[in-house]
Order: structure tokens, then C-alpha cells, then sequence
């Protein structure tokens, strides 16, 4: 099982670096921005998914990283110092958004994010002194690595990908450490968490904080992707789309995300076919799939499996003596 | 597994990118099919379909029959920006659309890092303000008719004051600060400037502000519905000063919908199907017979940039996209050349528009030309 | 068993005009398994939520180890070595039986930093299987603890209660809605536990057959007020006792 | 002084028509703490029924409401229960925050591709003649959507508090094992919540598109005010909705009038953030009966 694993692993890399190959520069185009909506709905993951708390401000927090990037690049500074003022506002802004939710849960908690969102929607849009208003930033250049420019799409989908691998590699890191658990145990019984000495508070502060910061690095890549970037990017909606990521996926499950993203991104691109009528069948897909299995994809699968293995017909003493006790 | 198999699928679907086949010229219209501008985009689509169709049946662009393909952008930014590349891939000689300027703004770097003409149907001023050397309208940008609008206020209506209220996107900042500019530049105060937001459904406390200002005149510069509503919440505040608009406040369909509060208003705009031109009226005709309704403004702008299209590369001579953009650059097309395009029309060489345009009147129902103004 | 493990000193505490705890003062010392008892309303829970610093008493105080609780949160207090079990059903539902172990262990191993950048068992899985081991949980050791079964659950909760290795533990009714074949092996470990490690037991339960085959020593409370003291034969003897849970 | 007035009346006109959208939010979560994310579809699409009664089937007005009535209970309240919430409940908030989203786009599109895509005109129930009052100018149409939603509230106030029916259905959304055990038919408490918050969708969908015109992208910004009103009234009263209601309303035209009207929303926004903090149960709430 751990090796086909591996395998599997292995083998979607290998697809990811020989895809911009095989495609003209639109799919290219669609792949990295699948990258970059992966980061950040991994982001969410962590909020949402593993520390169980509902957040609506992805989308602001991605604003937020795609401001700082492209207000820092255009005035000659590098990328990187720009994700990390990105990165390191939006982990300082997601410990102050996280404070609500140390008060309030469920849809209040959705409210309070969703609030936030539209305010940032407003500032982004008003200050124009700052932010180019509804105009937006045009001309956003992309990064260049050891003298290489990056302006060529597979070239920059190909530095997406490095900074999503290492985005992947911390985020599985982090979700395994002992913090994955205490993160878990929030979200499945903070009382219960914090008698045994689980800080849930500053757990909970921490989940919004990191999260925030993966929607900041995402915005980071998103804003050279498109070269211009405005408030109506940033919106509620966006918000909700990664959510729908999140949730697609498989809320919970480290490569939810990834596959949400992959479908939210994607599937138009499946329904074309079915021209004006596409995105009411794909609204129905995702009732249907909300009424069906609202563990998402991943639930679907990973219950799939469970209900196999248990055919198995294999000795298992303890089960009696589970009944018994 | 799964996971290999979605990218395996994605990969085969990308893959079947054909080539545009010798005898058809493939362009690629990117609009606004769905989301909140469904209806523009729809009446920019269904007038190029028509125009193709009639160009085709005339035997086509340098003996070629034209072929289009549709992108919808749902109304989204980043949407448009992935579709205008996705037209590109699939071999598109030239795009038109997207008539939002939110969108256009976003998509035009696409064509422009490519070289390949883009014909739309945006007003915004800034479009054809970046030196982008392939962008061209079909329909001119405020800036070109804020002064006309200005001309009138200060001259027609002797106006000392104004009050705006205007659609906090980018059509509408566009629009509000080129009328502020003039209005600066004429000395005309403006007393209230009031924005609303997209799909706004209150207007109570918008008019309530315009008329304790109690301006000599109002001027909206709204999307088709939020117009109506406002022009019915005007009439219920009894607001009794004139109320100028542009172009879209005098759309056939913002009459229609503020049922009589449309009464009286006054405007300019730069393509009306009212105006008394015969290839107009032909045109309108048509197009009602096709498709069962009215044809607006939206309409004729794709109707328009499908034969500029049509005219700037046969006027080339070879489909060499470069030559068809410097063609278009400080071109000029006449009706008597081609009476499809409605009005006698030049472009200068930031691919902005001159054309005549009109002054009209709201009485009752209809829609009056006043006056035509000459193109500046 | 002279060390003071768990000091009460004059707790009083009154919600409006009702004195729910008056004036109440008792020791628990190392080792001990003391039973807190008493008919409905006699105030035990407001005394175990004073003990948790989840109330704060009127007058009196409460130290666990010579250190005051007042204010302490409840995780502060875990770091004090205060473990404890709850009433109702108290695992991580999608969690490894394992991993709600080793999550129980792991706050109390280095710094939140040293455990971001340390393994990722925090190095408890050895210590866990053994505690897994040690309530015979082993066949359920890579379950989901929500698929166990009530009594399974109860022993996984009592099993999180001593990961690290606390001074006291308080257990919240441990016997409710236990089966009778699961409810004296629970006892029996506990039992076992308690001598093997000296840990102190403050257990509050109805099971009154439970309380006097666990405890080494009982308190009882009615109408907030200690009324008996002593060990389990005592107290059964003491017709106080008898008349208060009858009812006068 | 007039302007405030008008602000103010108009505020509280428009309030009155999104409580009724708040009420019939409270109302289901309190039954099965369902979230409706699409409740703004629910008081857009009621519109259309209605149009294509009178439009399409030609029934004469009145009996073509009554005509979109039934269909919005039938589609919106029964079936929606059945098919879409009820198999959903057993697990938790998020799925049915997701579907209900999803609904919504389903909802907007389906009206989009079947009716049309342009804005409709409706026929108003009152006169659109206005008189004056101190300088503010108020409408029968005013009056009348005041008057309707003080009413339907009333009513339903009198329904949940003096009928059988209604103290069942009160004693399921306070403890829904309780009213088992009491012999309440629980399902069937619920089903009526869902029917009557179509009943009260359609009653806003009539009174609202008048003024706002039908169109299939109305729900977004009606089912953020009934969020709004619902969170700052009390999620657990329709007391509190009503209030919630009528105080966005005012607030709204009172933010875009003397705050900015390019920070409009930005004034409801903070007060909803402001209440959510210092008082998450709302101005009229009690703390929550049931917590999760």
C-alpha cells in the first residue's frame, strides 16, 4: 500500500513536469493557476479542515499577499522579499481574525470572516492611492530566478510548481508534527483538548494565522501569473470558490485540496460541452455530491476503501473481545 | 490513483487543440454569456453571429469563410484572461470581446504579449490610455463623449451645478472621472457624487442625497437596470431637475423597465438603433427578425467590431496579424464602403474611436434624436 | 502518605441566594483514592469545578502541589499535573485510539517549538503503546476511537487522563453507563494504576458499589457542607449518611 | 431634516421586506439548524413562478401569486426539506453550507437559461402615489410593505404561540427529543418550518420586485441583508429578525447618506462584527437553547 503510494506520488509529479509540454500556453495557464489555487485552499485545509474552524477570508488573505507582491515588485524589490511581507501580514491579520473565533463558532464565525472579506473587498477598491483602485495593479512582473527571466508561461509554471512542492512539503511536515494533532484535537474536542494542556486558544490563533499566510504565498504567485491584479479578484466569491475546494475535496484530508482545486478549476473545462448549461450541471454535482457524501471526494474514496477492506474476510480475534467489552 | 486518472483525462482533453483548417478564418469572441453582464454579452454575441453569417454569405474575408468560436467569461476577470488565451490557442486570427472593461482590461495584456489583434466593446477611458498597440473599440470611451455631454450641460442647459451618481466598477469610475475632469474644465460644480454599487437595489438614500443638492442637473452613469431603478426612485422623490445620461441610461431596456420614469431624460449616445440612419434602421430590422428582440447599443458595437474585423483584414490583404493591426490604426471605414458598419467611423493610433454620435430625448416610450453631433 | 497532594481550604461558593458550597475544607494525599459523594445538589460539582478552576469559590482556596488554581485554564492546570476523565464521552471521535494517546502526552514534551521541529510522535508511541497495552486496548490501537464501543471510549478517556503523568486525576463519574463486565475492569486498572504508580484519585460517581471498592477514603457532601468522613466501611455504617441520601 | 426622514421611512420600508427574508432564515435554523445560503434565491425565484403564471399561463395576477405560492412551498419548502437538507442534517453545518451555496448558482442559472436573463418588470400591489410627510416623500407602496410584513408577522407570531401546531413546531425547535418523547411528529414540525419560510420567501419575492425588478442576480444582495438582519436581531426570535430587519434597513441608507457611499455596506458590516463580538444571541436573542 505504501509503495503504490510512492508510485502514484511519483507518478503525478512526473505528470506535472511533463504536462506544460504536451499543452499549448492555455493549459499551462489553467495548471498553474490550479497550483496557486491549491495553496491556497491548503491554507483553508488547515483552518478549516484540520483545526475545524470556518473561515470566509481566504480570498481577502490571497488580496492581501497579491497587493504586497505587486506594490513591492513594481517598485523594483524582489519577489521574495515580497512574499515574505505578504506571508508575514496575513499570518499577523489571521491571528487578529482569529480572535473572534476564540468567542464565536459555526455560522457566526462565517459571518465575522465573511464581514472581513467584504471590508478588505472595500479597501481594495477605495484606496486608491494605494491600491490603484478598481483599476487594479497592471503590469505585475514576474520574478526571475538567478538571472533567468520568468516571463515565458511554462518557465513560470515551472517556479509555481517548485514553490508549491515546498508549500506541500512544509504543509505535510506541519499536519504530521505533533501541531497536526493538537490541530486535530481542536477540531474534534477542544475541551476535551484542553485539559490536557492543549493551549487551545493560541492553537486556534495559530490555525487562522498559518492558513492566512498559505492564502498570502498564494496571492504571492497569483499576482506575476496574471500580471495585473484588481479587488474583484479578492472577492466573497473567491472566497467561497475555495471553499468549495476545500470541501469538494475533502475537508480534513491532506490531498483534498488538491483534488478540489484540480475540479473547481477543471470541471468547466469538462462541461464545456454542455455551453450555457454548464454551470448549472456543475451546481447540481455539487448538491448532489454534498447530499450523497458530504465527507467529500476523498470521504467517498477513503469510506470506499474501509467498506473493502472489511469484506475481507480475516481472523480477527479482537473483535470478539471488542464486542465483549 | 484517482488523482492520476483526473490529470490523465485533463491532459488528453487539452491535447485535441486542432488547427483552423485552410478555407475558414477561425476568430474568437470572448463575452459575457453568463454572470452579471449575461445580457450584454449576449446581444455583442448574437449581432456578431449575425454579422458573420451575412459576411459569409457574401462570400467571406479574402475568399475564406469565417468560422467563430464563443468563450464565455461568466463575467470574470481572471476567467476572460484564461479564455482570450485559450481562443489564441485554439488558432483564433483575432479576438473579439470582452465588453466589460473590468475584463477587458485584464485580457488585453494576453493579446498584446502576442501580438494578435483584439476588437472590444468597452468604454472604460483607460483601455486605450497604456500603449497597448493591438486594443481597438468598436464604440468610443468616455472620454470621447464626456466632452459632448459637458458641452451640452454647459451650453444647452446653462447648468452651474450637477449632481452624478455613478457604478462604483470599472465602467463607471471610468465614465465619472472623465465627466468630473470636464466638468472642472468648464466650471461646473458638482454637488453630490454619489456611487452605487453592481446590481444595487436600493436607491432611497443614492436619490435622496442627489436631490438635497439640489443640483441644475443630475447625471447617472449607471448599468441598464440599477438606471431604472434609480429613474423610479427619482420620479417617487418627485426630483424635478433634468437628468443626463450616457448611453446606457437611454438604452431601449432601462425605458422599458422603469415603466414612464424614463420620461424626459436627455443624453448622449454614441450608437442607438432609433437614429434615423437607413443602414441602422435596416440593421435593427434584422436583427429583430432573427432574434425576437431589440436590438440596443451592445448590439451594435459587436455588430460593428465583427466588420471592422471583416473590413481591416481584407483591407491587409493576407492574414499577417501585424499588418491587420497597422491597417487599423488610423483607419478609416465609410459607409459607402461598407454600409454594415452603421456609421462612418476612424480609428486613431491608440485604437480609439471617432464616429458621429447623437443627442436624443426620452418622450413617452420612444427615444427622439435630437441633434447629431459631429465626431471630435 | 503524608504528602498533601490536593489541598481545599475553606470553599464557599453561592450562585444568587443559594450556597452551593459552604465553607468546605478537606485534604487528599499522596496515593489516595478519595471518593466524593453525595445526593443530587449536594454541591460535589461545583467543588470539582472549583478543584478545575473552572469556578471561582467566594472565599477559601484550592492548590494542587502547594500551587494555587485560582484562574488557572485548563490546560495550565494540565501542566500542573492535574489529569482528568469527564462524564460525558470524552475521545478525539477521528482520531487513532493512538493518537488520542499520544495527544494526550505530547503537550507536556518540550516547547511548542522543539515539537514543530522534534518527531512527530513527540516521541510518545513507545510510552503510548504501553499505557494502550496496559488498559488491554491493543487489538484497537490503530481504530478510530469513535467507532469503539461506550465502555472502549470510557477506557481510552481514563488511559488520556494519565499520559503525562499526572499528580492527581480526577475522574467524573468513570462508572456511568458502563456495563457491568467493562465497569470491573476499569475498577481493576485503575486499582492497578493507582498502586503501581501512587498516583492520587479524586473520583466522584453515583455507583455507590463502585465508589467503596475503589476508594481508599470517602467525603460526603449534602446541601453543600461536608457531613461524613472516612473510609468506605465508615461512611457505609454512618447513618448521617444514610438519612441524607434517603432524604429527611 | 427631510432627508433624515426619508432616509429613515424608506430605510424602514425596505427593512420590513427583508425581515420577512430574516425571518424565514431564524425559523430554519432554529427547526434543523440549517444555514440557507440561497435564501435570497428563495425570495428571487418565487418572482418568476409568479411571472410565468400570469406571463406564460395567463392567469389573471392575484391567482397567479396564488399560483407561485404553491409552487415556491411545494419546490422550495417540501422538496428542499426532503431532498436537498434532510439527508444532509446527520452530519453537521459545513455540507449544508456548501450545497445551499451551490443551490443558489443552480437556482440563478435555471431562471437565467428557462425565463431570461434581463431584469422583468412586476406589477406592484399599491399605487405608487406618494404624499408628503414633513418634507419626506412616502408612498402607498411604502406604507403598504410595512403593513403586509407587520401583518404576516403577526400572524405567524399568533400561529407559533396560540395553535397546536405552532407550540409543536416551537417545542421541536427548543428540543426536538423532548417534543419526541411528547408525541410531536418531529419531521413533520420541521417540513412546515421549511413551507412556511417558502410561504414567507414568496410574500418578500412579491413585495420587493416591484421596486427591485425580477432578475435571476437578485438573491445575492437580499440574502446577505436577511443574514445581516437575522445575526443582528437574534438568530433564535423572529422578534429579533424583524427588528434585525428594519434596523439594517435604516442603517444601510443612513451608512451610504452620511458615512460614504463607496463604503456603504462597510456600516452594516461593522455593526454585524460589533454584535457578533459583544453580543453573539443579538439585540433581542436569548442565549442559544440548543447548543451544538
Amino acid at each position: 500500500m505504501k509503495q503504490l503510494k510512492i508510485l502514484g506520488l511519483v507518478a503525478i509529479l512526473a505528470g506535472l513536469i511533463i504536462a506544460p509540454f504536451t499543452q499549448a500556453t492555455y493549459g499551462t495557464y489553467v495548471l498553474s493557476s490550479w497550483l496557486v489555487f491549491t495553496v491556497a485552499a491548503m491554507g483553508l485545509n488547515l483552518t478549516l479542515g484540520y483545526a475545524g474552524q470556518i473561515s470566509l477570508a481566504q480570498a481577502a488573505f490571497m488580496g492581501i499577499g497579491a497587493y504586497s507582491t505587486a506594490l513591492m515588485t513594481m517598485a523594483g524589490l524582489p519577489w521574495i522579499a515580497s512574499v515574505v511581507v505578504g506571508m508575514g501580514l496575513c499570518f499577523v491579520v489571521g491571528l487578529i481574525l482569529g480572535y473572534p473565533a476564540l468567542r464565536v463558532q459555526n455560522h457566526f464565525l462565517a459571518f465575522v470572516t465573511l464581514a472581513f472579506t467584504t471590508l478588505a473587498f472595500l479597501v481594495m477598491r477605495n484606496e486608491e492611492w494605494l491600491t490603484g483602485g478598481i483599476y487594479g495593479l497592471v503590469g505585475v512582473p514576474r520574478p526571475s530566478v538567478a538571472g533567468l527571466s520568468l516571463m515565458d508561461g511554462t518557465r513560470y509554471y515551472f517556479f509555481t510548481l517548485g514553490v508549491f512542492i515546498l508549500a506541500s512539503l512544509s504543509f505535510w511536515w506541519l499536519v504530521n508534527s505533533p501541531w497536526g494533532r493538537a490541530f486535530k484535537g481542536l477540531r474534534e474536542n477542544p475541551i476535551r483538548a484542553n485539559s490536557l494542556g492543549v493551549d487551545t486558544r493560541l492553537v486556534t490563533l495559530l490555525a487562522f494565522a498559518i492558513g492566512a499566510a498559505y492564502g498570502g504565498l498564494s496571492g504571492a504567485l497569483m499576482a506575476p501569473l496574471v500580471q495585473y491584479i484588481d479587488p474583484m479578484s479578492f472577492t466573497l466569491i473567491i472566497s467561497l470558490k475555495i471553499l468549495l475546494m476545500v470541501v469538494v475535496g475533502g475537508s480534513g484530508y491532506f490531498f483534498g485540496p488538491f483534488l478540489g482545486a484540480g475540479l473547481v478549476i477543471m470541471l468547466p473545462e469538462f462541461l464545456r460541452f454542455a455551453e450555457a448549461y454548464y454551470l448549472m450541471i456543475y451546481a447540481a454535482l455539487v448538491v448532489f455530491l454534498m447530499v450523497v457524501c458530504p465527507s467529500g471526494l476523498l470521504g467517498l474514496l477513503s469510506r470506499g476503501i474501509a467498506a473493502i477492506r472489511s469484506r475481507e474476510p480475516a481472523e480477527r480475534g479482537d473483535l470478539k473481545e471488542g464486542a465483549q467489552l | 490513483m484517482f488523482k492520476t486518472i483526473t490529470l490523465a483525462t485533463a491532459l488528453a482533453t487539452f491535447g485535441i487543440i486542432g488547427a483552423a483548417s485552410a478555407e475558414t478564418l477561425k476568430l474568437g469572441n470572448v463575452a459575457e454569456l453568463s454572470g452579471p453582464g449575461a445580457t450584454v454579452g449576449n446581444a455583442w454575441t448574437d449581432a456578431i453571429n449575425m454579422g458573420v453569417d451575412e459576411i459569409n454569405a457574401a462570400g467571406g474575408v479574402l475568399g475564406m469563410q469565417l468560422e467563430i468560436d464563443t468563450y464565455d467569461t461568466q463575467t470574470d476577470a481572471q476567467t476572460s484572461r484564461a479564455l482570450v488565451q485559450k481562443a489564441i490557442d485554439d488558432g483564433a486570427f483575432l479576438i473579439l470581446g470582452t465588453v466589460y472593461s473590468s475584463s477587458t482590461i485584464v485580457n488585453m495584456l494576453v493579446t498584446m504579449q502576442q501580438g494578435i489583434p483584439q476588437i472590444v466593446g468597452s468604454e472604460s477611458p483607460s483601455i486605450t490610455q497604456k500603449g497597448n498597440p493591438y486594443v481597438f473599440r468598436s464604440s468610443f470611451g468616455a472620454q470621447k463623449s464626456m466632452p459632448k455631454i459637458a458641452a451640452y450641460l454647459d451650453e444647452g442647459l446653462g447648468a452651474k451645478s450637477v449632481a452624478v451618481s455613478w457604478v462604483n466598477n470599472e465602467f463607471g469610475k471610468g465614465g465619472h472621472d472623465a465627466f468630473v475632469a470636464e466638468m472642472e474644465a468648464r466650471g461646473i460644480e458638482v454637488v453630490a457624487d454619489v456611487s452605487s454599487e453592481v446590481g444595487q437595489a436600493d436607491f432611497a438614500s443614492d436619490v435622496t442625497q442627489l436631490k438635497s443638492a439640489n443640483a441644475d442637473a443630475i447625471f447617472v452613469y449607471l448599468h441598464e437596470e440599477e438606471s431604472a431603478r434609480l429613474l423610479k426612485e427619482l420620479r417617487k422623490q418627485n426630483v424635478e431637475a433634468p437628468i443626463i445620461g450616457e448611453t446606457t441610461l437611454l438604452n431601449q431596456k432601462v425605458i422599458e423597465l422603469s415603466e414612464g420614469a424614463a420620461d424626459g431624460i436627455m443624453g448622449h449616445v454614441g450608437l442607438t438603433v432609433d437614429a434615423p440612419n437607413p443602414e441602422i434602421q435596416a440593421f435593427a430590422k434584422r436583427f429583430s427578425d432573427r432574434y425576437g428582440y431589440k436590438a440596443d447599443h451592445n448590439a451594435m458595437k459587436g455588430y460593428v467590431a465583427i466588420y471592422t474585423a471583416a473590413t481591416a483584414i481584407e483591407r491587409a490583404g493576407e492574414l499577417d496579424r501585424q499588418k491587420v493591426a497597422d491597417t487599423l490604426h488610423n483607419m478609416t471605414i465609410t459607409v459607402e464602403d461598407v454600409p454594415n458598419i452603421l456609421l462612418n467611423v476612424s480609428w486613431d493610433e491608440t485604437g480609439e474611436v471617432s464616429r458621429e454620435s447623437f443627442l436624443v430625448e426620452v418622450q413617452g416610450d420612444e427615444t427622439i434624436v435630437k441633434d447629431m453631433l459631429p465626431a471630435n | 502518605m503524608t504528602e498533601t497532594v490536593l489541598s481545599i481550604r475553606n470553599i464557599s461558593k453561592s450562585f444568587g441566594g443559594i450556597h452551593a458550597v459552604r465553607d468546605v475544607s478537606f485534604d487528599v494525599y499522596k496515593g489516595e483514592v478519595l471518593g466524593l459523594i453525595g445526593p443530587n445538589g449536594s454541591g460535589k460539582s461545583t467543588l470539582f469545578n472549583c478543584v478545575l478552576g473552572q469556578l471561582k469559590p467566594d472565599a477559601g482556596g484550592v492548590t494542587v502541589t502547594g500551587q494555587d488554581v485560582a484562574g488557572k485554564r485548563a490546560c495550565e492546570l494540565s501542566k500542573l499535573g492535574v489529569g482528568r476523565t469527564f462524564q460525558q464521552l470524552s475521545v478525539f471521535p477521528e482520531m487513532s485510539v493512538l493518537d488520542n494517546l499520544i495527544l494526550a502526552g505530547q503537550e507536556h514534551r518540550g516547547s511548542m517549538f522543539s515539537r514543530l521541529f522534534g518527531p512527530s510522535d513527540a516521541g510518545l508511541t513507545e510510552e503510548a503503546d504501553r499505557m494502550i497495552s496496559f488498559f488491554r486496548l491493543g487489538h484497537l490501537r490503530d481504530e478510530l476511537a469513535g467507532s469503539l464501543s461506550y465502555g472502549q471510549q470510557k477506557l481510552v478517556d481514563a488511559a488520556m487522563a494519565f499520559m503525562a503523568n499526572p499528580a492527581l486525576v480526577l475522574l467524573d463519574e468513570p462508572a456511568g453507563g458502563v456495563n457491568l463486565t467493562m465497569l470491573g475492569h476499569l475498577k481493576e486498572r485503575l486499582k492497578t494504576y493507582n498502586r503501581e504508580h501512587e498516583t492520587t484519585f479524586v473520583v466522584i460517581e453515583h455507583n455507590m458499589e463502585f465508589v467503596m471498592s475503589l476508594c481508599t477514603r470517602i467525603v460526603v457532601l449534602a446541601e453543600g457542607a461536608i457531613i461524613a468522613e472516612g473510609t468506605p466501611e465508615e461512611i457505609r455504617a454512618n447513618q448521617t449518611v444514610i438519612d441524607a441520601y434517603l432524604g429527611s | 431634516m427631510s432627508d433624515f426622514l426619508q432616509l429613515i421611512i424608506s430605510g424602514l420600508s425596505t427593512g420590513s421586506i427583508y425581515a420577512l427574508a430574516a425571518i424565514g432564515f431564524t425559523l430554519l435554523w432554529q427547526a434543523s439548524q440549517t444555514i440557507n445560503f440561497a435564501q435570497g434565491e428563495f425570495v428571487m425565484v418565487p418572482a418568476f413562478f409568479i411571472l410565468i403564471g400570469s406571463r406564460v399561463l395567463g392567469l389573471p395576477f392575484p391567482i397567479a401569486i396564488g399560483f407561485g405560492l404553491a409552487v415556491a412551498v411545494f419546490t422550495l419548502g417540501f422538496v428542499f426539506k426532503r431532498l436537498v437538507i434532510q439527508p444532509m442534517l446527520p452530519h453537521g453545518h459545513l455540507p449544508i453550507v456548501m450545497a445551499t451555496i451551490a443551490l443558489a448558482i443552480l437556482m440563478r442559472e435555471l431562471v437565467k437559461e428557462f425565463y431570461s436573463a434581463e431584469a422583468q418588470t412586476f406589477p406592484a400591489l399599491f399605487s405608487e402615489q406618494t404624499f408628503d410627510v414633513f418634507g419626506a416623500v412616502i408612498s402607498h407602496q411604502d406604507i403598504g410593505n410595512l403593513a403586509v410584513s407587520a401583518v404576516a408577522i403577526i400572524a405567524l407570531q399568533l400561529f407559533l404561540g396560540r395553535t397546536r401546531t405552532g407550540r409543536s413546531m416551537q417545542a421541536t425547535a427548543q428540543n426536538p427529543g423532548v417534543a419526541e418523547i411528547l408525541g410531536v411528529n418531529v419531521q413533520r414540525m420541521v417540513l412546515y418550518t421549511f413551507m412556511i419560510n417558502a410561504a414567507l420567501a414568496t410574500l418578500a419575492s412579491v413585495l420587493i420586485s416591484p421596486i427591485y425588478l425580477a432578475k435571476f442576480s437578485n438573491g445575492e444582495p437580499i440574502g446577505l441583508v436577511a443574514f445581516l438582519a437575522a445575526i443582528v436581531g437574534g438568530f433564535n426570535q423572529v422578534r429579533g429578525a424583524l427588528v434585525g430587519g428594519l434596523l439594517i434597513g435604516v442603517i444601510d441608507n443612513l451608512s451610504a447618506a452620511y458615512l460614504s457611499s463607496e463604503y456603504r455596506i462597510a456600516g452594516p458590516m461593522i455593526l454585524l462584527i460589533v454584535i457578533i463580538l459583544l453580543r453573539p444571541q443579538g439585540l433581542l436573542g436569548t442565549s442559544e437553547g440548543r447548543t451544538v
